[in-house]
């Protein structure tokens, strides 16, 4: 059933604004953050006037309450994956899930099974986000380790040609992004990880891109690791995922040391909690994880299916009009059954910063820039991008817009 | 239209026909500066007799904004004393910091007036500044060296 | 001026419901975690249903407007803190800063100031949370340091008696907490942050149980890096401050790696923006920040000279009661002069947990246990302890039926 | 009142006068539990007959719930043979997942079978369940050893 979006606009309240005097919001950045339908907004205002108190910490009905929204959130997280409840570990975002699981390398001794040393190599690719790259090359510069990455083929897929050199017996991390937050490339990881299990590697995957727009379970995909971030996925800001399977996350040394996360502390030495509490350290996020699971269920009565359904279409109307313009490159696949609805390009003459302005004085919402993917970038030889990315509240009127004030700032400024 | 205090007409005219880009093969600095968040760069070379900029060359990639800007500059700088360009620096900083209600002074800004509409738009003030931090930075290494 | 609490109480939403079949909310264990007022709540709100967009992240009007909220939030907390804009870095709780600090000092190379080795000690006291001692036991396992620490006296006081063994010339860090979260206790750091300066030695405080309850000017403090979380000071869950003398601050190497904390990013090599972007990786908790300037913004209204002194009085009365009934041991100083609001205590022959459901019964929230602070419990010699902790939303009538209900329970339970 | 829900008189009872209290001097296991989240501890031992429990003792501290718990559990796993006492453990972690809904049977459960309120605060089945997964922990233990 195709979505009715005029309907689930009317969910969510940015929509009743307007931008630079009076115009119509469109919004093509939810690739950098998604808008908040009224019941995210809605659960977490809940839970602050009706439930608030410290989860996990104290006998009291409040408490009690707080731990139990805390704690069912967290099943609605693992339904949704296809994971179980205890595998799922609640973070600030995306970024903090993939330097939680870096650190955590660094922090395994010798002998254990996470233990990484000059011998090995990490295993990324030239087209991760800056938040699953760093952590890496920082993980290889404590450890000696060394960083091994896929390179990217000219239309913008993973370049798997040479699996084989980059994955062998001494690879102990394969971190790849499922979407690509600048191509749109949808990797299909399967053969990758089948290739890093044979020769004993964990399979990372930064999801960021992917878990918001396409249907992921977790079992199917075959992975150890997953991150993602909740502000990407119709939830609040300030909260995110890390999956991991059960046996791996429970054996893997913690992160950030605190509170609720130990099982007996002296002034020398500490123990820890079984996983996923001890991962995390402090009074939780509360707040923002009922938020999140309150996205995860709005968009589950919509369905997943439908709503990538509905992207598809839709990046094929806007690759479409973007080929009728002259002068406009898009860069990654157009093969619409290798990515999603992210959208970067260029035009001829106009610097993405200046096209972006342009836009925005349109009322429309773009992002321009390296967008945190910078020797990505830097491979395609482009100095920057702009890059339009869709979502669920997104219809054809919007993608009419853009391809109108395109046009028009080819004439502002003079191409 | 709004948009038109960003972008007026002298600072595209700067955009399309860049004065002093392409770098000179002599220089007593020479800086490299990035605009991290969009990628922009620029490659500044300097050189100064005495207290004078005596030549100033520049090459880099961005935005209309940040082109047009160390172009203005650059013809702004050159045979002006350090002492000079440390004014003409410093009224340029503050229109940038001024919200869109500064009143520049063109008799110091000349040209460089016509980035009063940036300072307006906070996430493109960054881009007008580039080629002015590289200038600073280079002067400084200018006088070090000599 | 007295505050005026009745008029208080409305502003917090959480207090129109009742708990327990009918029964009023006391809540005392602000010490866990605070209620938050409707202004709070609705710059949240605000935010995600009007100005939703990623900050630093876009040329579009939306992200301005994100951008503009979230820096000048940060310049609320600045000035809130006596401290300068540039010198506030906005994590996810105080759990979250005190941990950066301790991996940051590990990131830190050979010369630096903040490199720590065998050689080194790192000091602390027994009151410590463990938020405030776990990842200090853990950078001096890592580094080789020694870990030392002030004991406590048995009044509830940091024992100060054997400072010039304690902090020595070999001394890198010392890692304090401004108010016990247990006792009660605020300490005094003067004597210690001169002699931690003189030997050369880094000055950590932890202030999430001073800073929403005493006015703290960073400035005169003279520590060098200090610690809180929004959610304990009428802010959200989800966020908490780092504020660091900035040349440190931007001398110390960054801890999270993402997106947005760079400089130039290659597929083998990064380099850093300044402080505090270098410390805020990934797409920020944006809204959780907004409202934690909301938060401060509310209790500046107020004043928050006149919370301490409202705080002072009630627990001059909360002492003064508690004496008075047979069996209960007040743990912590009873010198007003030397203590905050948060009163743990001891009934005789009811254990905290039967005693915190019984009060629980009659609406009233505490918390029992060790508090996050084990080592300070068994140093008490204590197996655990009831605590109410006192905030500006308390009253005398919340003290009066905290009594009657402690004599109530000492009957249930045939004391 | 609720909280009698919780206080069953039979539980007050055991925790003012704990049954098995005071650890034996020879034992196959000895096993500590803790209770991370309040700090209540207890230490078990065990010793094993064949496949009956022919001994048990314990000492602890704690809240009345957790001592109670670990008395009448103490009392009930006497003398009963492993695989009884593994139908009476998976009875009572039953009961404390049953949200207070739960119909105890009391042929298995005894006196146990107060424990049956537990189940409606979440925040207290861990106190009730120490001594039991003390038990159970105490018990692979001593099977080893034999
Ligand atoms: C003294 C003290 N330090 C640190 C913390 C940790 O704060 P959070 O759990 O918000 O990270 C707390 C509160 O739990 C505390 O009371
Ligand atoms: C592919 C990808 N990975 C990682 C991230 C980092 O997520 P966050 O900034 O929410 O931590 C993003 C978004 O910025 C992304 O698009």
């Amino acid at each position: 059933m195709p979505l009715d979006v005029a309907r689930i606009r009317k969910d969510f309240p940015i929509f009743t604004r307007t931008i630079r005097d009076g115009k119509k919001l469109i919004y093509l950045d939810s690739g950098a953050t998604s808008q908040k339908p009224q019941v995210v907004i809605d659960a977490e205002v809940d839970f602050y006037a009706k439930h608030n108190a410290a989860a996990h910490r104290g006998a009291h009905q409040l408490a009690e309450e707080a731990t139990d929204l805390f704690e069912a959130s967290r099943q609605t997280v693992a339904s949704f994956l296809g994971a179980k409840s205890e595998e799922i570990v609640f973070t600030k975002g995306a970024t903090e899930s993939l330097n939680l699981l870096a650190y955590s390398f660094s922090n395994a001794e010798p002998g254990s099974k996470f233990f990484i040393g000059p011998e090995n190599s990490i295993v990324v690719s030239e087209m991760e986000h800056h938040a699953n790259l760093i952590p890496w090359q920082q993980l290889a510069k404590r450890s000696g380790a060394e960083l091994k990455w896929f390179g990217v083929t000219s239309d913008g897929r993973l370049d798997e040609s040479k699996i084989d050199s980059l994955i062998t017996a001494n690879t102990k991390i394969v971190a790849l992004t499922q979407q690509s937050n600048v191509l749109g490339t949808i990797n299909n990881l399967e053969q990758i990880i089948k290739k890093a299990h044979q020769v004993g590697a964990i399979v990372i995957i930064d999801a960021c891109q992917s878990v918001p727009h396409i249907p992921v379970d977790v079992t199917e995909l075959g992975a150890d690791f997953l991150a993602f971030s909740g502000h990407k996925i119709l939830g609040p800001t300030g909260v995110g995922v890390l999956w991991g399977r059960y046996e791996l996350l429970n054996e893997l040394p913690p992160f950030l040391f605190g509170g609720s996360m130990i099982e007996n502390v002296t002034m020398t030495d500490a123990t820890w909690a079984e996983a996923p509490r001890k991962f995390e350290a402090g009074v939780p996020n509360m707040a923002q994880v009922v938020g999140l699971a309150a996205a995860i269920k709005y968009l589950q009565a919509i369905g997943i299916e439908e709503v990538h359904e509905h992207e598809k279409n839709l990046t094929a109307y806007l690759l479409k009009e973007l080929a009728q313009i002259s002068g406009v490159s898009v860069v990654g696949p157009t093969d619409l059954s290798l990515r999603g609805g992210t959208v970067s390009f260029t035009v001829d003459g106009i610097h993405p910063h200046d096209l972006g302005q342009y836009l925005d004085s349109a009322g429309i919402a773009v992002r321009t820039g390296h967008h945190c993917a910078w020797p990505l970038t830097r491979a395609l030889g482009v100095p920057a991008t702009t890059r339009a990315s869709l979502y669920l509240y997104n219809d054809n009127s919007d993608i009419d817009a853009l391809v109108v004030a395109i046009n028009e700032a080819k004439k502002y400024f003079g191409q | 239209m709004q948009l038109d205090n960003l972008y007026q007409e002298v600072i595209l005219d700067h955009y399309k026909h860049p004065e002093n880009k392409g770098l000179a093969a002599s220089y007593d600095a020479q800086v490299h500066h990035i605009n991290p968040s969009c990628g922009d760069e620029i490659t500044l070379n300097l050189t100064l007799q005495g207290d004078k900029v005596s030549a100033i060359s520049w090459d880099g990639v961005g935005c209309s904004i940040s082109q047009a800007s160390v172009s203005i500059m650059s013809s702004l700088m050159l045979n002006k004393n350090l002492e000079q360009a440390q004014i003409i620096l410093d009224d340029f900083m503050l229109l940038m910091q001024s919200k869109g209600i500064g009143a520049p002074d063109e008799a110091i800004l000349e040209d460089a007036v016509a980035f009063a509409g940036v300072s307006q738009y906070p996430a493109r003030i960054k881009c007008a500044l580039l080629g002015w931090m590289a200038f600073k930075d280079a002067s400084v290494q200018a006088q070090k060296k000599n």
